[in-house]
């Protein structure tokens, strides 16, 4: 049974097209619910068009030449149609209420000492990423420190910042697999918009807020980020980053590799 | 055009009536310098509560505009219409400011601005 | 067929068309200025510390000006009534008060406007030594007057001590004469703060009163940002000229609208009497809305 | 039939009391204060917008499609546009190089696209032209009540259109940052379209707001004698309401303009935070504002004007519906109340559009839940609308045809609304070509749709002449396939992930470029852009034969043999044609409701309002 429902369900994940979902956590419950209303959808969309073709052919003027004023006069059929609407209405609402669970799931942000914490900043038009380093902070930051050299805003005078590991204007941001990542989502100038498609996750990257998004990668891989926001000329070249989906070990393999903002080599969070 | 016009007669008021209205409208002109020197003066109090100042200035604001509404704006005596297109307006009004407001008090966990 | 109900009331509603006109166009103006003054509370919530401009206004001034508005209000309610007891002389009196409250409005608001123009904040590079009232105070930002090669200066920004190169057509012919930069120029600088809180702020500003300020010389390599108290100074003054320009720009047009109806279009008094009330009533409504604005303006923007 | 004759005898009348005076061409086409001429005079302009937006979308979709053109030619090469590349590249200079769009040009013309097709053609199209002609006519005044503030009303609407149409030729082209125009995009661009756009609009935003109190002071002070509030037809509603939307929902958006262009302008901080770092440079501002109030503003205005855009397209269909079912539209009460109800609750749902912002539950749950309760009074309309086809004898003509082909349309449009309302599922569909298609499906083949139907619905009455029937049908034929050509796609490429507003139609992130990483667009999708790119092509010519024909039978169409051709009960048709100014010779009494059509005991089939 359940084996037939995820048939089903594969179904429509196809014929509506759906990408590849490569963050099955906080991706199924997106994936179902906008499968679930599109079965909405499509069963008030026949029913109605059923009804509005039978409608047309048989009330045409050539074989119902003198209309009824009132239409529907039996009471029969005003009874079914008030039905109907009620139906539509409890589906509407009702259906809203289970689904919002699910979307309080989505929205719901992990632990951050159970995940992966990432800082990552818009700007025209290339993204930034940043990772706190060995001591697991943060270096204090502020907009008021933003300049084109410091996207972060990062305090110079704070030592938690030395360890931090920053990549500027990146082509690949490496996270571990199943486990949640956090983004923490801001930009240094215009509106942007962080999306990896196959994960599931948008957040709008506004200057002057930082704002939390959650994903949990559940295949290694290489997957596309975008921007999508208009932020100017060159929106469309900024779907140019890639999130990399490693193991644990090859993840903090690769992050003991990379320069810190201190000097030197960064370290895994333990 | 016959059948709206014959049951108005012309829209005046009779001379007691006015001077009635007139002194009203004295009435409320030095209400409204006395609230203004109100407000003044409490500002120059300084209460350690800033929610209390604003509250109190924005108090007597909204019982001067009420008295201009209601007194020269004849709100008071106003026909049903009117009273309905305000009704509407106030009603976006305050989705307006209220909704905005809201927003922004209620933003994601651990969200940072600034 | 006519335009009914120009001038008499249609029987169901009971009121006549421009009636229902205004209060629907007053509706909109509600939302106009319920939209400004939800950004004021925004801006001033979200305003990061030490960026919320309070204390500086002319209270006096300010509360002279509200009294001039309350007074062209009830004068212009009074013509109205004068109106409905026939005597015109008194309804043209009682207007012609409203409309020079309108103009002394309009003159003391450009007034304070000047006044802030003249005004500047310098954002230093480092601290230097003050005097707020009697105290001495360390600081790296400053309001007051500004003065070079004599004179007090309007409107001066970081940029106008770079100065500005000079520009020429494409024939070469100048267009714009070269600005030359600024090495340094004067500050009076105010005995006071806008960072202060209210309390400390009445006290520096009453410590002061009648002392003579020292001038401060100030090198422009010295100077973040300066800028005069226009819009662009800060999301306060943004605010600030935004409504009250607005806000002017209403009572300009209202003033125009009851000049109209008060000189040229008087006419009509003797031709269409009633249409001729409704017109007054229409434009007085107009009047009470500017005024009611300003009533909330008033300790907004002067007083909190 | 009885009111023709009596037309002819009071056309004398009219003449007779008018001679005096006989107004000039100016006058009477130009400056005229007849709400008829305005209203003529807008549908011209707006329809002359419609085509140009049209126009630069076509330039755009040249454009998009090249992108996927671009991967199967070598090196990406990109071709310029055919037949008006040249043209574009001496009228616009760098923004078009050798006719090719760059990205600047797609940002413009996309900006421009949303703000012409929303305020310039649409909106002055169903509110300003429609609205303008049938509501006095069906209400029985004899013209709006205050006729200069209508002159005025569209005098600024040209003139913003004009601001507009002139900022594509300013140094650096027209405003880039979408029709949304969000900060801080919009004040770091460093042309100046933006300040053209914001000054264009504060035209636009006065002349609607001048329109709509006239509309409202009209429909509640200039009724006829006995036409209560439930005989009102049901486009004069939809008209009521629709000018409350934009008498209050304008405003805000006003005064968000004003503070953009103070921005712009003053260099002021209103929608900039502190420390912006644009183009590698500190930003010189004092900083300290909200981009966010920018959106809130915006979309303040935002939803409520989408339903500016359907509603007036809803009443219009539901005459056409009764008229042409011969029957009366079932749930009149529930269509006014539904219609009501859209008006109220569309000024709570803004913020659905701004999921990704940053909200917190409590707020998203609460815009969540106004968005599906706004979509209960859109089903009703739509459920009245289909039940009233129950029983009727349906005639189909071109504007019958037009009106049916509107509710799956709008249905189709109104559907996908739903899925883009659940803050989750809007997560994965946000700015995605999903949103595209939503709304062209109900702004598109809905409300155009229904506006081209009121088109060959009033043309007799403006013109005493049918316009061709045959070329109708072909035109409807033809608009119905090719706009679902044109949008189907865009469901399935959204659902994919092709995100809107790309220059290249997303060849950078496709998998042609990138043939190893997950999440790109496959070449099924890129593929669709040359599809749609055809169908907006063949959508266009379809339209020919309606541009003729509009021009053509006002000459030479088959004349109305009377004055109510169509059999219609509703008052416009009560008048002579085209009607006079002043629009009735007597006052019409009104004794009935809007839609007794086939009442039983009557020997015709149709009952007007002011015949007892
Ligand atoms: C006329 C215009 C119009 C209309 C009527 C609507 C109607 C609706 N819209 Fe749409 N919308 C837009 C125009 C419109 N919208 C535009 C322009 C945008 C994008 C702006 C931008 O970003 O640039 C947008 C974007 C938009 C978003 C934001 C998406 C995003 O950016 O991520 C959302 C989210 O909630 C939304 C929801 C809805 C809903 C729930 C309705 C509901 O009111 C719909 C209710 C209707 C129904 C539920 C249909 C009922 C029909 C039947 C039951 C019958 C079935 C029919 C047959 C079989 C024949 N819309
Ligand atoms: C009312 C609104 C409206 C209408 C009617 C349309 C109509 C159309 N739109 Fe538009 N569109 C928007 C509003 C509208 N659009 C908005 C708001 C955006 C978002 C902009 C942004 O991103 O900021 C957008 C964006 C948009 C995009 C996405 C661009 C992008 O994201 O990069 C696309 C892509 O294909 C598109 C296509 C079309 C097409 C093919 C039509 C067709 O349906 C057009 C059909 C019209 C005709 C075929 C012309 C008919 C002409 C006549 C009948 C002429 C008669 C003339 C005389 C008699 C003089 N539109
Ligand atoms: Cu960044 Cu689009
Ligand atoms: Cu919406």
């Amino acid at each position: 049974m359940t084996e037939l429902y995820s048939k089903f369900l594969e179904f429509f994940h196809n014929l509506l097209h759906l990408p590849v979902l490569a963050a099955e956590k906080n991706g199924a419950p997106v994936d179902h619910l906008i499968i679930y209303i599109h079965w909405l959808m499509i069963a008030l969309f026949i029913g109605w068009f059923l009804y509005f073709v039978y409608c047309l052919w048989r009330f045409n003027a050539k074989r119902n030449p003198k209309a009824d004023h009132a239409g529907t006069k039996s009471h029969m059929s005003s009874y079914i149609e008030v039905g109907v609407i009620v139906a539509e209405l409890f589906i509407l609402i009702g259906a809203a209420i289970p689904m919002w669970a699910k979307a309080s799931d989505v929205t719901k942000i992990p632990d951050a000492d159970k995940a992966t914490v990432i800082q990552v900043v818009g700007q025209q038009f290339a993204w930034n990423c940043r990772y706190p380093g060995k001591d697991g902070k943060f270096g204090k930051q502020s907009m008021t420190f933003v300049t084109s050299d410091n996207p972060f805003g990062v305090d110079p005078n704070d030592p938690d910042g030395k360890d931090d590991v920053p990549k500027t204007s990146f082509a690949e941001m490496h996270v571990p697999v199943n486990k949640p990542v956090i983004c923490y989502v801001s930009s240094k100038d215009v509106i942007h918009s962080f999306k990896i498609i196959a994960m599931r996750v948008t957040q709008d990257a506004i200057p002057g807020m930082r704002i939390p998004c959650w994903f949990e990668p559940s295949k290694t891989g290489r997957y596309q980020i975008n921007c999508a926001q208009l932020c100017g000329n060159g929106h469309s070249t900024m779907s140019s980053g890639f999130v990399i989906v490693d193991t644990q070990e090859d993840y903090d393999k690769w992050l003991a590799a990379q320069p810190t903002a201190g000097g030197g080599a960064g370290g895994s969070l333990e | 055009m016959s059948d709206h016009s014959h049951s108005t007669e012309a829209h005046k008021h009779s001379p007691q009536e006015v001077s009635k209205h007139v002194k009203i409208y004295i009435g409320v002109f030095l209400a409204l310098l006395v609230g203004t020197v109100v407000t003044v003066g409490l500002n120059a109090v300084h209460f350690d509560s800033i929610k209390l100042t604003v509250a109190i200035a924005l108090f007597v604001a909204v019982i001067k505009a009420s008295l201009v509404a209601c007194y020269f704006m004849h709100l008071i005596s106003e026909k049903k219409m009117i009273y309905v297109i305000l009704g509407f307006t106030a009603f976006f009004f305050v989705g307006l400011m209220f909704i905005t407001l809201s927003a922004y008090a209620d933003l994601p966990a651990n969200t940072v601005t600034h | 067929m006519e335009i009914p109900f120009t001038s008499k009331p249609r029987p169901d509603t009971g009121i006549y068309n421009s009636k229902v006109g205004i209060w629907l166009f007053l509706a909109s103006e509600v939302m106009l200025f319920g939209a400004l003054f939800s950004a004021y509370i925004l801006l001033r919530v979200g305003a990061p510390e030490g960026t919320w401009v309070h204390g500086l206004l002319n209270i006096p001034i300010g509360t002279f000006n509200t009294a001039v508005l309350i007074t062209s209000s009830v004068t212009v309610v009074l013509g109205w009534a004068s109106l409905q007891v026939g005597n015109f002389g008194r309804y043209k009196f009682y207007q012609a008060i409203t409309i020079l409250c309108a103009l002394a409005f309009l003159g003391i608001k450009s007034y304070e406007y000047r006044e802030k123009f003249l005004h500047h904040e310098v954002w230093l590079n480092h601290k230097i030594k003050v005097k707020h009232g009697h105290q001495e105070v360390e600081t790296d930002r400053i309001i007051g007057h500004l003065e070079y090669e004599g004179h007090h200066q309007y409107f001066w920004n970081t940029k106008r001590l770079k100065g500005t190169p000079e520009e020429k057509d494409k024939d070469g012919k100048v267009i714009k004469a070269a600005v030359p930069p600024v090495e340094s120029f004067k500050m009076i600088p105010d005995a006071f703060h806008y960072t202060m809180t209210p309390k400390e702020l009445a006290h520096a500003r009453k410590e002061s009163a009648g002392v003579a300020h020292e001038e401060i010389e100030i090198k422009a390599s010295d100077v973040k940002r300066l800028s005069a108290f226009v819009p662009s100074h800060s999301t306060y003054f943004a605010i600030y000229f935004t409504l009250t320009g607005l806000h002017g720009l209403h009572v300009l047009g209202g003033a125009i609208v009851i000049f109209y109806i008060w000189g040229p279009g008087a006419k009509m008094w003797k031709t269409d009497p009633q249409r001729y009330m409704n017109r007054v009533e229409v434009s007085g409504l107009f009047w009470h809305f500017v005024d009611l604005v300003w009533i909330f303006l008033f300790p907004v923007i002067y007083l909190l | 039939m009885q009111a023709t004759t009596h037309t002819e005898s009071h056309k004398g009348a009219h003449d007779a009391h008018h001679h005096h005076h006989e107004p000039g061409f100016l006058q009477k086409y130009v400056f005229s204060t007849d709400h008829k001429i305005i209203g003529i005079q807008y549908g011209l302009t707006a329809l002359a917008f419609l085509f140009f937006g049209f126009l630069l979308m076509l330039c755009m979709r040249w454009s998009i499609a090249e992108g996927a053109n671009a991967a199967q030619i070598k090196d990406y090469v990109i071709r310029p546009i055919p037949l008006v590349g040249g043209l574009l590249e001496k009228l616009l200079g760098d923004v078009a190089p050798k006719g090719i769009m760059s990205a600047d040009l797609y940002n413009s013309f996309g900006a421009m696209h949303g703000t012409i097709m929303v305020f310039l053609a649409i909106v002055p199209l169903a509110f300003g032209a429609f609205g303008n002609y049938v509501v006095p006519l069906q209400i029985g005044a004899p013209d709006m009540a205050f006729p200069r503030v209508n002159m005025a009303s569209y005098q600024f609407y040209f003139i913003g259109g004009v601001i507009m149409f002139v900022s594509f030729f300013i140094p650096g082209g027209a405003a880039q940052a979408g029709w949304t125009s969000y900060s801080p995009l919009a004040t770091t661009i460093p042309t100046h379209g933006q300040a053209f756009w914001l000054v264009g609009m504060v035209f636009l935003i006065s002349s609607s707001l001048l329109g709509a109190v006239n509309f409202i002071a009209t429909i509640i002070q200039l009724r006829a004698p006995g036409m209560t509030w439930m005989r009102l037809p049901f486009f004069v509603w939809a008209q009521f309401v629709t000018g409350f939307l934009l008498l209050l929902a304008f405003p805000p958006l006003e005064a968000a303009g004003v503070m953009q262009l103070m921005d712009n302008v003053f260099g002021t901080s209103f929608f900039l935070p502190t420390g912006l770092a644009v183009g590698g440079r500190l930003a010189d501002v004092s900083g300290g504002g909200s981009p966010l109030l920018w959106q809130h503003l915006f979309w303040f205005l935002g939803h409520p004007e989408v339903y500016v855009l359907i509603l007036p397209g809803m009443g219009v269909v539901a005459e056409i519906i009764a008229n042409n079912t011969r029957k009366s539209l079932w749930g009149y009460k529930s269509l006014v109340y539904s219609v009501l109800a859209i008006g109220f609750i569309s000024f709570i749902v803004w913020a659905h559009h701004m999921y990704l912002t940053g909200m917190g539950t409590k707020i998203s749950a609460f815009f969540q839940t106004t968005t599906m309760i706004i979509s209960i009074p859109s089903v009703i309309i739509l459920t009245c609308l289909f039940i009233s086809l129950w029983g009727g004898s349906i005639r189909f003509n071109t504007p019958m045809l037009f009106a049916l082909a509107f509710l799956p349309m709008f249905g189709i449009g109104g559907l996908t609304g739903l899925p883009l309302g659940f803050a989750a599922a809007d997560l994965h569909l946000h700015d995605t070509y999903y949103v595209i298609a939503h709304f062209h499906y109900v702004v598109a083949p809905g409300t155009i749709f229904a506006l081209m139907g009121g088109i060959y619905y009033w043309f007799p009455k403006m013109t005493g002449r049918f316009m061709s029937e045959f070329w109708g049908k072909v035109h409807f034929v033809g608009s119905f396939i090719f706009m679902n050509v044109v949008f189907q796609p865009m469901f399935i490429q959204g659902m994919a992930g092709m995100i809107r507003r790309m220059a290249d139609g997303g060849l950078n992130y496709s998998t042609f470029k990138n043939p190893g990483a997950v999440g790109g667009l496959g070449a099924d999708v890129m593929n669709m852009h040359k599809i749609i790119l055809i169908g907006a092509v063949c959508l266009g010519l379809c339209q020919i034969p309606f541009i003729i024909n509009l021009f053509w039978s006002i000459k030479n169409g088959k004349k109305a043999t009377s004055d109510n051709p169509w059999g219609s009960t509703t008052l416009e048709w009560q008048t002579p044609t085209p009607p006079p100014h002043g629009n009735f010779d007597k006052e019409p009494i009104v004794v009935r409701g809007p839609y007794d059509y086939s009442l039983p005991g009557k020997d015709k089939d149709f009952t007007p309002q002011n015949q007892a």
